[in-house]
């Protein structure tokens, strides 16, 4: 794979964690937790990794985003942290 | 370049760790529960980061065969004697071996003509390892949600210390 | 079918478990017998197998008929096949006590329960047998998912303990997938054996990746296992986990971490390396001396029945993480011995904690009211699990405390000799304040127990019914069998630590 | 707490750091993990051994299989954990369906596009779950799209309507029989006389050679994991979003 784009998913891969750990708003959280998700299947994809980059688009950025939702919706939208 | 080639050598597993540290301190210092539990998802994403980088080889592509090499596998039946001269023109150390059969008249090797090279496709061993984790990682992540939202429906809150603070005045 | 005995072992809870979920829940009137025939199967195959280990020598299953290192394979030696009969053991006395219990403190989710515990026992039996690394972790998840489930099953407060769980047991459960992960980048091997063997063929032991992985895994089953400064989610979930579940979670799951432990220092990374090339054996016998102490100490500080014997699981988990690393035969010995000491007395005292609680519906302590006389068979079949905790003979405690002793006294690591015979003391101290109790009633006291439960039930309390009843002195009993053969146990073990080459290293 | 958590932060990241210089160079063919015999025998004889030319699906349904066996369990595990948690059974708890989200109004354009997508998601699942021998994909990719079909279902009209397809005991029956399914291949290769798992001797049953007999079990046991992931997703989603009630969804 091109060391280029990897670098560069890499780096946005750590500035969405970081945001969607800072966010204080739960739902976005959630989304950014699934533009998190869905890098890292780029990333995996570029690394040869199909099977592991598909059930991470299908896992991470799809249900996995979907089940915080639910609890967010569920429970309060509002973090302290 | 070359300064950059040393750095690409290894920044992968720099920026894994980097990744990790972030979930972890997540999981150990947030004080919302739908936090920590992102920040346990980050963790274990960037764990199967580690492993799939291990995986990773140099002019190797994904671990699923070529369709020529599954097509002359599969076709071997009927065009035998075609698929075995182009492996050998291609490949003259296959001769031997070939159409091997066990005891009942089973074949022991299906295609044996066709000839992979190791270093062609990417180890799958890891992807299969992190198949396995990231099912665990859903997994875990729902059962903590399900937590989350019957601490919720008991207590009201989502936050930590909220919920110290009212089973320690004992409500 | 003798030699499909390994796979056996777990497949009968595994099938069970399915089957409990399916018919469960339209007639859960099944779920019962279906748990213990499935658990009684389990236990008759673990013996099958200690048989054929002890005459044969180590089995190798090779599932899906692979050659290891390509598939996974069982590695059964001694200590995996004495582990397992333990495991299945209690997981079959546990099962005969939740009968009652189950319906009364979890309401209408008597399938779930069973299915869930099931398919604890069988990641837990999975775990004593594999011989691949990958898939201890798998078996370590399935387990600790399980786990978690059946302790935010209780009130209030256990949901709470086990979300911390959730977390603990996530960060130990990652850390040893990240330590199996170093070992493969450096190795290329997963298989336990393979793996030792490709660590000296390729002569990489002061790498610092295998250091790393060393401290990576050794962590990671340690917070699993709840070891001292590492111990926090411990108390709380066992002591408001519903009762039935903290009888199998208590004496297993910290118990297995352990053994899995052992499994990874000798089988995987060698004692050489551990206690040879490393020299931090002083250092991890302090720890478990701080852990024995602070244990101790904080069960003495406890009014709550099942909270004290949640602290002095954290003792216990001291001995024999201290045992191990006294990097000696006796040590060892007592260590593991010890493993199968614990796992009975701690079934013992668990199962007498939920007796109590299912008859007086209290927590703390002052339940225990003048039960001598109200419950006199309950109360023999605790004195046994209580003596056995403090040490005193023929209880296995005594002999498994022995060893340990005269290990540390054999390696000179006095200040664990001393910290046993203190936490020996403070648990005399702990059961005679309860038989005080239990026998001449307690001092007039407000109670600071669930007023909700304490309807006068005082004057109904009468003997425990044989479904609680007779697992609590069927551990007696083998505490007291397991006591009294200790030389037929120790055999056992000895095969073990045999080859363990650890006598070769010491100075 | 931050402090704590600070410190160990750092302490593991040093530690993790440490060990980076001690690593093989990033895709380096030579290293060990790509060039010992384990990774060696998987890529170049799985063809060879089970007739699949995607090593990922040969590696996790057979050589591995007993992993994946356990990896469905956890699925399931975690499917049960979270009915054994959240699900109330009883209605006596009036506000533990948590704050109301909003009223649901079915809404033209959503509907349609759901109504037409989610045959497309279904058939493309089916297609993942079947072609997993030969493209990326397999059971448990192909279960998670199925399941989100389901989802997509309960979200773009409400909970009802997805019980109508798959009420909760049907789910639960999905999720059991499909753990049954692959373990029952394990099973039937242990009774006619091979380790457990050992899909070779299924050749027995089914007119084909051991190698052949290989390929297809592995396409049940995919079948079977599909099974259990569809409908524990599905489980997963309902009771997290009512809150184990069961009544309405988001």
């Amino acid at each position: 794979m091109i060391w280029q784009f990897d670098l560069i998913i890499l780096v946005f891969l750590v500035i969405t964690a970081i945001i969607s750990l800072q966010v204080k708003d739960l739902l976005a959280a959630s989304m950014i937790y699934g533009v998190y998700s869905f890098l890292m299947c780029l990333l995996w994809a570029g690394m040869a990794a199909v099977d592991v980059a598909f059930t991470e688009a299908a896992v991470g950025a799809g249900v996995s985003s979907v089940f915080l939702i639910a609890t967010v919706f569920r429970t309060s939208r509002r973090s302290s942290d | 370049m070359e300064f950059f080639e040393v750095i690409s050598a290894k920044f992968n597993y720099w920026i894994y760790v980097i990744i990790m540290m972030i979930g972890l301190y997540a999981m150990i210092a947030k004080n919302n529960m739908v936090k920590k539990l992102i920040g346990m998802s980050i963790f274990q994403t960037a764990i199967i980061l580690f492993y799939v980088s291990i995986g990773v080889k140099d002019g190797a592509t994904i671990p699923i065969l070529y369709h020529d090499q599954v097509h002359a596998g599969h076709h071997h039946d009927d065009h035998g004697e075609t698929a075995h001269h182009e492996s050998t023109d291609d490949h003259h150390a296959s001769t031997s071996g070939d159409h091997e059969t066990d005891k009942y008249g089973y074949p022991t090797r299906h295609a044996p003509d066709v000839v992979i090279d190791g270093n062609d496709f990417a180890n799958p061993l890891v992807h299969v390892l992190m198949l396995t984790a990231i099912v665990v990682g859903v997994a875990t992540l729902g059962v903590g949600l399900a937590i989350t939202q019957k601490l919720h429906r008991e207590f009201g809150t989502i936050e930590e210390n909220e919920i110290h603070d009212l089973i320690k005045s004992g409500k | 079918m003798i030699e499909q005995a390994p796979a056996l072992i777990l497949l009968f809870p595994f099938f069970a478990s399915i089957i409990v979920a399916l018919a469960g829940i339209r007639v859960p009137g099944v779920s019962f017998p279906l748990t213990v025939i499935s658990m009684f199967a389990s236990v008759l195959s673990s013996v099958a197998v200690l048989v054929r280990v002890m005459n044969d020598g180590v089995i190798r299953y090779k599932l899906g008929g692979w050659e290891p290192p390509m598939g996974i394979e069982f590695r059964i030696d001694a200590l995996g096949a004495l582990v397992a009969t333990a495991v299945s053991a209690v997981g079959l006395l546990a099962a005969i006590y939740s009968k009652r219990q189950v319906p009364a403190e979890t309401g209408d989710r008597v399938s779930q329960y069973y299915t869930l515990y099931l398919l604890l026992m069988t990641g837990l039996l999975g775990m004593v047998i594999t011989g691949d690394a990958f898939n201890l972790f798998v078996l370590i998840e399935v387990s600790a998912l399980t786990s978690y489930a059946l302790i935010a099953m209780g009130p209030r407060r256990a949901s709470l303990a086990a979300y911390k769980y959730v977390i603990m047991g996530t960060i130990g459960a990652s850390f040893y997938l990240l330590g199996v992960g170093y070992l493969y980048i450096k190795t290329g091997s997963l298989n336990m054996v393979d793996i030792h063997e490709q660590l000296i063929a390729r002569g990489i032991f002061d790498s610092t990746a295998i250091l790393v992985a060393f401290i990576l895994i050794t962590v990671g089953v340690w917070i699993k296992m709840a070891f001292f400064p590492l111990h926090a989610w411990l108390p709380n979930s066992y002591a408001y986990a519903p009762t039935t579940s903290s009888a199998v979670l208590g004496p297993l799951v910290t118990k297995v971490m352990i053994y899995v432990m052992i499994r990874l220092t000798f089988t995987v990374f060698g004692a050489d390396y551990t206690f040879g090339q490393l020299e931090w054996s002083e250092v991890v016998v302090w720890m478990s001396v701080a852990a024995i102490l602070v244990g101790s100490i904080s069960a003495l500080a406890q009014t709550d029945l099942r909270k004290m014997l949640a602290y002095l699981i954290i003792a216990e988990v001291g001995y024999m993480v201290g045992g191990v690393w006294l990097a000696d035969d006796i040590g060892l010995i007592g260590s593991i011995y010890h493993i199968i000491a614990d796992a009975f007395m701690t079934l013992c005292v668990f199962l007498f904690a939920g007796i109590i609680f299912a008859k007086t519906g209290k927590r703390d302590l002052n339940a225990l009211d003048g039960l001598f006389t109200k419950m006199p068979l309950t109360m023999v079949g605790f004195l046994v699990g209580a003596f056995s905790l403090i040490g005193i003979p023929p209880t296995a405690g005594f002999f498994s405390k022995w060893y340990l002793i005269q290990g540390g006294i054999a390696s000179g690591n006095w200040e664990y000799v001393i910290a046993l015979l203190v936490s020996s003391l403070i648990n005399a101290v702990l059961f005679f304040r309860i038989i005080e109790i239990a026998y001449f009633g307690a001092k007039p006291a407000e109670g600071h127990g669930d007023h909700h439960h304490a309807e006068s039930h005082d004057s109904k309390i009468s003997e425990a019914p044989l479904s609680m009843l007779f697992p609590l002195l069927a551990t007696a009993a083998l505490l007291l069998a397991i006591g009294l053969y200790n030389k037929d146990i120790v055999a056992i073990i000895a095969e073990f630590v045999s080859l363990s080459n650890l006598g070769a290293i010491l100075p | 707490m931050k402090s704590l958590a600070l410190i160990s932060v750092v302490i593991t990241g040093w530690l993790l750091l440490s060990a980076v210089g001690d690593f093989p160079d990033w895709g380096d063919p030579d290293s060990p993990a790509n060039s010992y015999r384990l990774s060696q025998h998987f890529v170049t004889e799985t063809f060879h051994e089970t007739a699949v030319p995607n090593m990922v699906t040969a590696v996790l349904a057979d050589y591995r299989g007993y992993d994946t066996m356990f990896e469905t369990v956890v699925i399931f595990t975690a499917g049960i954990a979270i009915i054994s948690i959240l699900r109330v059974f009883r209605t006596e708890d009036p506000g533990a369906g948590g704050p109301k989200v909003y009223e649901k109004r079915p809404d033209l354009i959503v509907d349609t596009t759901c109504r037409l997508m989610i045959p497309i998601i279904q058939l493309f699942a089916l297609y993942v779950i079947a072609h997993g021998h030969h493209s990326p994909g397999g059971g448990f990719q192909g279960g998670v799209i199925f399941g989100a079909s389901f989802i997509l279902i309960a979200l773009s009209r409400d909970m009802q309507a997805a019980h109508k397809w798959v009420p909760e005991r049907r789910v639960l029956n999905l999720a059991g029989i499909g753990i049954l399914i692959y373990a029952g291949f394990g099973l039937a290769s242990m009774f006619l006389g091979y380790n457990f798992l050992d899909y070779a001797i299924l050749h027995k049953i089914i007119p084909a050679t051991p190698i052949e007999a290989r390929y297809h079990s592995m396409l049940g046991v995919e079948i079977g994991v599909a099974f259990t992931v569809t409908a524990i997703m599905y489980s997963i989603y309902s009771n997290l979003a009512s809150k184990g009630t069961m009544k309405e969804g988001l």
